[in-house]
């Protein structure tokens, strides 16, 4: 009944104005201020399990199977499709396949977790903090909806905006550096791929995106054009060597910001890949395929490494983070490289792979930042150093962060295992030594997630504050338990997820071995 | 007999004596407002020279409007010029510094 | 001959001579206490005189195509009109404040809209040069206004001495322009320019008009006196010359260089180019220095006409259209920002250092975020209205051949986001040092109007279309 | 309805029920509570295991394969939670069942005061449940399943006591080490899934012959390698971590920092037999690669030797016991590098049973010895607990493999089957094991002697130190008073040693009674029948064939036994044993200072773990230091990101100072730029 609804629309539009009366509540009735933005938050995320019950696996299944309609982005559902610019043609197209609705659904799931996060931790100008948070959340759902790149880029440099705000206004010492360093980051990588569309806008005269997947380009556009979609995508998922704005912004980032821009914010550049990178210029993307095999290798080895050392634990997640991106950026160019070799089920799997790695990267980075965040509340510190013997004052809360530290470091049963298992296997199937480098996570993640764990958990009680310490109250204790289920369930259960992506997944399989050399 | 291009070079020439006059002169603000002048007239003296050359008067009468622009002008640059005096009891020009960077 | 059509044609501007000289006549026999009058009536007369132009009557050409009124003339005398109206209302407070209340800055900024709605529609390199002056030597007064202030005269002075100079340079490329051409009359110039074959003379002419456009906008390195000017002046007409003469000088451009001397594309094109690298340059990289807000702008100005070159550089109608949209975007933008200024400032305390805005998200939350949006816009950020008028240019030049630019536009543009950002950063990041509340004199009019000018930016973001098909239309796109 | 697929899944899920209840709800049910369901659970599991082991044995049932839940499906690939069950795994599963339900027991009594004791009720049923999903799997995917999940409960379980600085030391030790194992082990599943597209035994074990015969791969470009050999021994250097073996054993003697009981379950009867299982399992695989098991049996022989060789100079009590695990895993890998494999898996049964007694003998010692571990502090223990002197000679007879014991049965059959093997490295194995024999007896009677032998060399004092009843619960005291023993000096007691309640001394009895029987039962049908037909795949002429030629019954390989090296060499260990730690003892200090750098060698374990953590632990920290302080931090960000900042700041000062804000320095700029206007002009004509 709901398919014929304007729901993306509504996804959208419905934070963002939401974000008004929150702000009319003002910072004086905080509590007013956050129960509106609670509210908000929660009727969004019913608006998008509205979605995805109108969502139709039937039709992504004719597709995948070639009976409906053929071509890229040409099955999306709930499309809405209307003229924005008649004199540029460019459109408010909306839609969503299996992905976009994945990541939807794990947008506005996080964005009820961070308001309730925010209840607590937040003191000053709750309001705007909510506000902030809540245009944040419609400008990123935005993003997996937009099917005309233009809209896509005005989602994708709209959301800097909040996150600057969020940052610089509710962060910690460093903040100014961290937030102009990771807003200029950002504009740098996208600016680029802004002209690449306008490029194609010369080509084709429009900024569908279905149109710009059949447009055919010669090798030497393509490369142009893939340097231009690298490094936008590349900045935000990030890859190394343009990562190291994420340690800053995550270490000075309030609690919230930290869970929203680990949890989702990293995935849109995962997402561009797969939109972007892959559909338009597959060529290219297969003759440079090595280097982000490459780049996302060293993700995974270096950066592992330098999370090693690090002696702050928002740091030291911020770079497990860049370390699990890593998986998400290989499986998506192993899957290329595999499916051009004609190996289209290897190719599914790496595809899924790094979904699933997506997802469940925003359940686990998501949670950890949170329990972070929780330290961080009673201790006013981050440092591990300032830490030890937790368990023996929060007991509950050392349940949890040990269960996310295991997802962490991949244990099977959790949903940080799925992933990374397929994107290893993918790799092995591509190159055996790519295999085996990936799969060092096994050892350098355990290495630096329990050393942590060991440090800040474990041990006698380490000093007075920790002594100290209590136990989580009923609101962390829901969030935190409540991921510490979506990662369990997404371990244990990952079959729907899978069925949710396939179709689209297959589709993409087809389209990326089709060369558009022209 | 003097053809259409010794015209064209005097403008030229009292043209560039008054661009010289306004970079070079460091000294006094009114020597500024006579060089301006002094390139009008150039341009002037292009302009009627073409005329005459082409056998077309909107020339000459682009000619009469530019000295009556000028007449404006320069009468707004003396006010300024007064109105700077006033302020700064000065009209030397390397003194005319309080804004830059 | 002179025709009652040629009159009629010219109905917007005669009315607004007319009243300009009413207006100086009434102004004469006003109290100070009354000078709201003029104030209202100056903004009656833009009214009308919007009206006017938006009426279709009289013919496409007047005085034999001295005078030409086209669709492009419209658009941009309308903006004009409507920015110099934010200008007043933005002005008054201002005025009041500091005693600068008086009717000669009506009837000049009035003269000077004048001028600049004749150069909009100037069909004649006489045309040309007679609005220009108009305009120039109202602003030349206008800048001296407070005729108490140091700085105000020394940025009158540089500002008189460089503007004549300009001019002189543009007179000079004119007589080039007119000895070959042998003719004053730009369609006549445009069929030569378009078939001469020996065309030295007239290129040589094309340098020194390029130098005169590129002076009116401002555009490096013929940029000097903008800063200094934009400082000195008072900010009451900083707001005015830094924002409708952009439009004028885009209709100046425009008329000399494509109604002209479109034949000689090739070359202008790559002058302009050149400029707008030079301006997209040294208009972002000096602005970061800056803590005078006021100085800021004024090189902020400097990167914009950079962009704004780029739709030129195009040299085909989208490329016009966008540099257009480009302008008016720009007007309002600026016209907002230099608003704000005026806002906050109060005797004896301009508002003008970026310090004075610390904390501002804290004192004056509304007007904060006010800022943030006018420097988000102006940084080009989506979804607000400045992020498309450089999607515009730069679309017009992300083509094959000029990509580079696009790219230099991009590079500066990277640049350029910091010093915007610094303002936000200073508001909101920083804690308020000293007074925590500014009583502005701002009065309500002005506060209601600045924000929907402020809003608008936001809105107009998400409803750009209309806007830039009525400027794609005047450029005959049809799409 | 009852179908084995119902019993299947009762025996695997009882477990974690007991698990879970007492994991989540374990304030509600209390301790009573906890261990009561827990037990009820893996009791339960054991006798259907029993059941399905009798039905499988008896023809009653086939082998049950069955996929009962996909995990996971894309593409052509799928993952699945399934289990096959033949002889091999029932056997596993009553090893497994059986020895946690005694430890389950036992733990009554050594937690008792333990404030963790619901978690760990909780945390050893856990343990079961994953150890029934390893070896129950159908598939690679629930074999790593379980694999790291049994892992995690080590882990969890090594730190339980969390305040202990060494203990959390070990877990993580323990963790990280087996996770090097697990690379390797995961690759190979990546290299099997690769190769057969399926990742079900099955599947795999069909078609193995026709695809791995021939197929190369190519992990470095150019050098093709054998298939099968890569698969073998990536998928053993899993069970080197697993059953750790060298040089991925460091992790196992630090692991004793656990509780006894577990020390007893998961480090010396289960877990970490687990890689020897898994090898069994893939016995089509390996049977493929004469190169993968030659480095099987290399590896097997020296962890046999040189670990058991550490367990002589060894004074900590359960670390004695951990070396002689180590090295009893040697065995059992040997055998599988010979491919007996069914030796192997009877040995792992055997030892399961007898090694378990002996650590819960351990544990009862340092229950009586007030958690005092050091044997130097020991002695003549046997007139103050008699059962468990009894049975730690019984455990230690079976250990050394004394004719009869099931040791004997399963330790010669290796021995033996080595002997026949020609395989490269047999000859390396058989010297390894036999010098084994002679080690382990050595090690195991010192053991003896000194524990239970000899005079007192503690002392009891009576002092009334309101010290409640502390003797029962023995390292409780590392939860609730640490202290309290921190001032403790070696060798002195409150009060003398008495033997242990029945709840630890009944677990010990009923394994002592397989210790000693199980060998003579069942070696007949388990090694020369064809009990494993169809479990295990054996190429024609392995060892254990040879040896069914001669095989003529229990009685006779007794009889034969008396006469062959190996039970020597096990009686010349317990001569020397005898005489030095029985009769005099001077002489082994002075060997030790007559052998004094071997005995120091043996003493810091020929180095290796210093080894180790210079070169991982601190060489890690090192190099990510490094890449952090020179990579991201100088290069990336103070070098490009904030350096092209800075310079654009340099540049704008510089165009600043242009601005002098003189009337002719514009003007001139001004002309400068019309100057080049004209000028690039001129150029663009010409």
């Amino acid at each position: 009944m709901f398919a014929n609804w304007p729901l993306l629309s509504l996804l959208i539009w419905l934070p963002i104005l939401g974000a008004i009366p929150v702000l009319l509540a003002g910072d004086k009735r905080a509590d007013l201020a956050r129960r509106i933005a609670l509210a908000v938050a929660a009727a969004t995320f019913l608006v998008s399990l509205v979605m995805l019950s109108a969502f139709n696996h039937g039709i992504a299944d004719a597709a995948a199977r070639g009976a409906a309609d053929p071509g890229l982005f040409k099955n999306m559902q709930l499309q809405e499709n209307l003229l924005w610019i008649e004199t540029l043609s460019v459109r408010y197209h909306l839609g969503v396949d299996g992905i976009s609705v994945a990541l939807v659904l794990l947008t506005t799931f996080t964005s009820v977790l961070v308001v309730i996060l925010g209840w607590g931790s937040v003191e000053k100008k709750v309001a705007q903090y909510m506000a902030a948070m809540l245009v944040l959340e419609g400008l990123m759902i935005g993003v997996f909806c937009a099917l005309d790149a233009l809209l896509f880029y005005v989602f994708f440099e709209g959301m800097l905006i909040p996150m600057f705000i969020l940052i610089g206004v509710w962060g910690g010492a460093r903040r100014v550096y961290a937030t102009l360093k990771f807003f200029i980051y950002t504009f740098f990588g996208s600016i680029f791929m802004l002209i690449g569309l306008l490029y194609l806008y010369f080509k084709t005269g429009t900024f569908e995106l279905a149109e710009l997947a059949k447009v055919g380009l010669s090798a030497k556009e393509q490369a142009w054009l893939f340097f231009a979609f690298l490094i936008a995508f590349a900045v935000k998922v990030p890859m190394w060597p343009v990562h190291t704005w994420l340690p800053d912004a995550h270490v000075e980032a309030p609690t919230g910001g930290s869970v929203v821009l680990a949890a989702i914010m990293l995935k849109i550049g995962g997402y561009g890949f797969i939109r972007f990178s892959l559909p338009i210029v597959p060529d290219a993307s297969m003759e440079y395929a090595w280097l982000v095999i490459a780049m996302s290798l060293i993700a995974v080895v270096y950066v592992g490494y330098v999370a090693l050392v690090q002696e702050d634990m928002k740091k030291l997640i911020a770079y497990s983070s860049i370390a699990h991106m890593g998986f998400v950026t290989l499986g998506v160019f192993i899957s290329l490289a595999l499916a051009r070799s004609g190996n289209a089920s290897g190719a599914a799997v790496g595809i899924q792979g790094a979904m699933v790695q997506m997802i469940s990267h925003g359940f686990i980075s998501g949670a950890m930042f949170a329990s972070v965040g929780v330290l961080y509340d009673r201790m006013h510190t981050r440092m591990i150093r300032d830490y030890g013997g937790v368990v023996n004052t929060m007991p509950r809360f050392a349940t949890l962060f040990v269960l996310f530290a295991m997802a962490n470091c991949g244990l099977p049963g959790t949903s940080g295992f799925v992933g990374e298992f397929w994107v290893i296997l993918a790799a092995f199937q591509h190159n055996p030594l790519v295999g085996a480098l990936a799969a060092f996570t096994l050892i350098i993640g355990a290495a630096y997630t329990l050393w942590l764990v060991k440090r800040v958990i474990f041990g006698e009680v380490a000093n007075e504050q920790v002594a100290a310490l209590e136990d989580m109250n009923g609101r962390e204790t829901l969030v935190l338990a409540t991921l510490a289920v979506a990662v369990l369930l997404l371990g244990l259960w990952p079959q729907p997820l899978g069925n949710l992506m396939d179709a689209p997944i297959a589709e993409l399989v087809k389209h990326i071995v089709i060369s558009k050399g022209a | 007999m003097i053809s259409l291009a010794h015209f064209i070079v005097l403008g030229t020439i009292l043209f560039c004596i008054s661009v010289a006059g306004i970079f070079i002169n460091r000294k006094n603000v009114i020597v500024l407002l006579m060089a301006i002048e002094l390139m009008l007239l150039a341009v002037n003296m292009n302009f009627v020279a073409f005329s005459r050359y082409l056998g077309d008067p909107s020339g000459q009468v682009f000619v009469f409007f530019i000295l009556t622009v000028a007449a404006a002008e320069s009468a707004i640059g003396l006010a300024i010029l007064v109105v700077l005096f006033r302020n700064r009891s000065t009209i030397n020009v390397a003194e005319i510094d309080s804004m830059k960077g | 001959m002179i025709s009652l059509t040629d009159i009629l044609t010219l109905l917007p501007e005669s009315f607004l001579t007319l009243a300009i000289c009413a207006l100086l006549l009434i102004d004469l026999f006003l109290k100070p206490a009354q000078r709201s009058v003029t104030h209202y009536l100056a903004i009656i007369v833009l009214a009308v005189t919007g009206w006017l132009v938006l009426q279709h009557f009289g013919e496409p050409t007047a005085f034999g195509g001295m005078f030409v009124r086209d669709g492009i003339a419209a658009v941009l005398k309308v903006f004009v009109l409507l920015t110099t109206a934010l200008v007043f209302v933005y002005a008054r407070p201002y005025l009041r404040d500091r005693s600068l209340f008086v009717g000669e800055y009506y009837v000049l900024c009035l003269f000077a809209v004048l001028g600049m709605m004749l150069l909009v529609s100037a069909g004649n390199l006489v045309m040309i040069y007679l609005g220009l002056e108009l305009l120039a030597l109202s602003s030349y007064a206008l800048v001296a206004l407070n005729r108490d202030s140091p700085l105000s005269s020394e940025a009158a002075m540089k500002y008189f001495v460089l503007g004549a100079l300009a001019s002189g340079m543009l007179l000079y490329g004119m007589s080039m322009i007119y000895g070959a051409a042998g003719s004053l009359d730009l369609n006549t110039i445009h069929a030569v320019a378009a078939t001469s074959t020996q065309r030295g003379l007239l290129l040589f002419g094309v340098v020194f008009v390029v130098v005169g456009i590129a002076f009116k906008f401002g555009a490096a390195p013929f940029h000097m006196w903008l800063p200094d000017v934009y400082q000195g002046a008072p900010t009451a007409v900083t707001v005015f010359i830094g924002s409708a003469p952009k439009l004028a000088a885009f209709g100046m451009a425009y008329r000399l260089l494509e109604s002209g001397l479109d034949g000689l594309g090739g070359y202008w094109q790559l002058m302009l180019a050149l400029l707008a690298v030079l301006s997209l340059a040294i208009g972002n990289i000096a602005a970061i220095m800056q803590s005078n807000l006021k100085r800021m702008l004024a090189y902020s100005t400097i990167s914009h006409v950079g962009f704004l070159f780029l739709g030129l550089v195009n040299g085909q109608p989208e490329g016009y259209a966008a540099a257009m949209f480009y302008a008016i975007s720009y007007a309002l933008t600026a016209a907002a920002a230099f608003g704000i200024i005026l806002l906050l400032s109060r005797a004896g305390f301009e508002a003008e250092e970026i310090s004075d805005y610390k904390g501002l998200g804290q004192r004056a939350p509304w007007y904060a975020f006010l800022m943030a949006l006018i420097m988000f816009s102006l940084a080009g950020v989506p979804p607000l209205f400045g992020f498309f008028g450089k999607l515009l240019v730069l679309k017009a030049v992300a083509v094959p051949g000029t990509l580079w630019l696009a790219v230099v536009g991009a590079v500066f543009a990277i640049i350029g986001i910091y010093y915007y950002l610094r303002v936000v950063k200073v508001m909101y990041f920083d804690e308020p040092d000293g007074e925590a509340v500014i009583a502005g004199p701002a009065d309500a009019p002005m506060r209601a109007v600045l924000s929907v000018n402020a809003l608008a930016l936001l809105v107009l973001g998400l409803t750009w279309g209309p806007l830039y098909g009525w400027c794609a239309q005047a450029f005959g796109i049809v799409r | 309805m009852i179908t084995p697929k119902l019993i299947l899944l009762v025996i695997a899920l009882a477990p974690l029920v007991g698990a879970i209840v007492a994991g989540l709800f374990g304030r509600r049910v209390g301790r009573a509570g906890a261990h009561t369901v827990t037990i009820a659970g893996v009791a339960v599991s054991f006798v259907l295991s029993c059941y399905a082991l009798y039905q499988l044995s008896t023809g009653g049932w086939g082998v049950f394969n069955e996929n009962l839940y996909t995990w996971f499906e894309v593409g052509k690939l799928s993952a699945h939670v399934g289990f096959l069950v033949d002889r091999l795994t029932a056997v596993m599963m009553v090893v497994v069942t059986s020895v946690s339900l005694l430890v389950h027991v036992y733990t009554i009594g050594y937690m008792r005061d333990d404030p963790g004791y619901q978690r760990f009720f909780s945390y050893i049923s856990l343990f079961t449940f994953s150890m029934l999903m390893l070896v129950m799997s159908n598939n690679f995917m629930q074999l790593f399943f379980g694999w790291e999940a049994v892992g995690l409960v080590s882990y969890l379980l090594i730190g339980f006591w969390f305040k202990r600085p060494s203990a959390i030391f070990a877990n993580m030790k323990a963790f990280l080490v087996n996770r090097v194992g697990d690379f390797g082990f995961l690759l190979g599943i990546a290299a099997v899934l690769f190769c057969f597209g399926s990742l079900d035994y099955a599947t795999v074990f069909a078609s193995a012959d026709a695809t791995l015969t021939g197929r190369t791969l190519e992990i470095i470009a150019g050098h093709p390698w054998q298939a099968a050999t890569v698969i073998g021994v990536l998928l053993f250097i899993g069970a080197m971590g697993k059953s750790a073996q060298v040089p991925l054993h460091v992790w196992l003697p630090d692991s004793m920092e656990g509780p006894t009981p577990i020390s007893a379950l998961i480090h010396a009867a289960t877990m970490v037999t687990a890689g020897i299982f898994m090898v069994a399992r893939m016995s089509p695989l390996y049977e493929l690669s004469e190169t993968a098991l030659s480095f099987v049996l290399v590896i097997g022989a020296t962890t046999a030797l040189f670990t058991g060789l550490i367990g002589i100079v060894q004074n900590d009590i359960k670390r004695v016991v951990a070396y002689s695990t180590l090295s009893q895993l040697g065995y059992m890998t040997v055998a599988l590098g010979v491919s007996a494999y069914s030796a192997a898996i009877f040995h792992l049964m055997t030892h399961a049973f007898f090694k378990a007694l002996l650590f819960l003998g351990a544990g009862s010692v340092i229950i009586a010895m007030h958690h005092e571990q050091d044997m130097r502090y020991m002695g003549g223990l046997k007139k103050y607990m008699p059962i468990t002197f009894i049975t730690g000679w019984i455990g230690t007879l079976a250990l050394t493999g004394f004719p009869g014991f099931s040791g004997f049965f399963s330790k010669d059959a290796i021995i033996e089957a080595v002997h026949e093997s020609h395989r490269f490295g047999s000859g390396y194995a058989y010297f390894c094991v036999l010098i084994g024999v002679f080690v382990t007896a050595l090690y195991s009677f010192r053991l003896i002697y000194l524990t239970y032998h000899g005079k007192e060399r503690f002392v009891v004092e009576h002092k009334a130190h309101g010290h409640g009843h502390h003797d029962a619960h023995a390292d409780a005291h590392g939860e609730d008073d640490a202290d309290d023993h921190g001032h403790h000096e070696p060798g002195h007691l409150e009060h003398a040693p008495h033997e242990s309640p029945w709840v630890v001394t009944l677990p010990l009895i009923l394994l002592a009674i397989p210790s000693v029987v199980i060998g003579w039962l069942t070696i007949g049908p388990m090694l020369f029948g064809d009990f494993f037909a169809g479990a295990i795949v054996v190429k024609e002429g392995g060892p254990l064939a040879e040896l069914a030629h001669e095989w003529h019954g229990p009685g006779a390989m007794l009889l034969h036994g008396l006469m062959g090296l190996p039970f020597w060499f096990a009686v010349a260990g317990f001569a020397v044993a005898t005489y030095v730690y029985l009769f005099n003892q001077a002489i082994a200090d002075r060997a030790a200072k007559l052998f004094a750098p071997i005995y120091r060698l043996l003493q810091n374990k020929y180095g290796i773990d210093d080894l180790y953590f210079a070169i991982f632990a601190r060489g890690g920290l090192k190099l990510g230091r490094g890449l952090w302080r020179g990579g991201d931090v100088a290069v990336i960000d103070d070098g490009i990101v904030n350096g092209s900042a800075a310079l654009v700041q340099r540049i704008a000062a510089t165009v600043r100072r242009v601005q002098s804000g003189y009337l002719y320095h514009y003007a001139f700029a001004m002309i400068l730029g019309l100057i080049v206007l004209l000028g690039g002009l001129w150029m663009a004509a010409r």
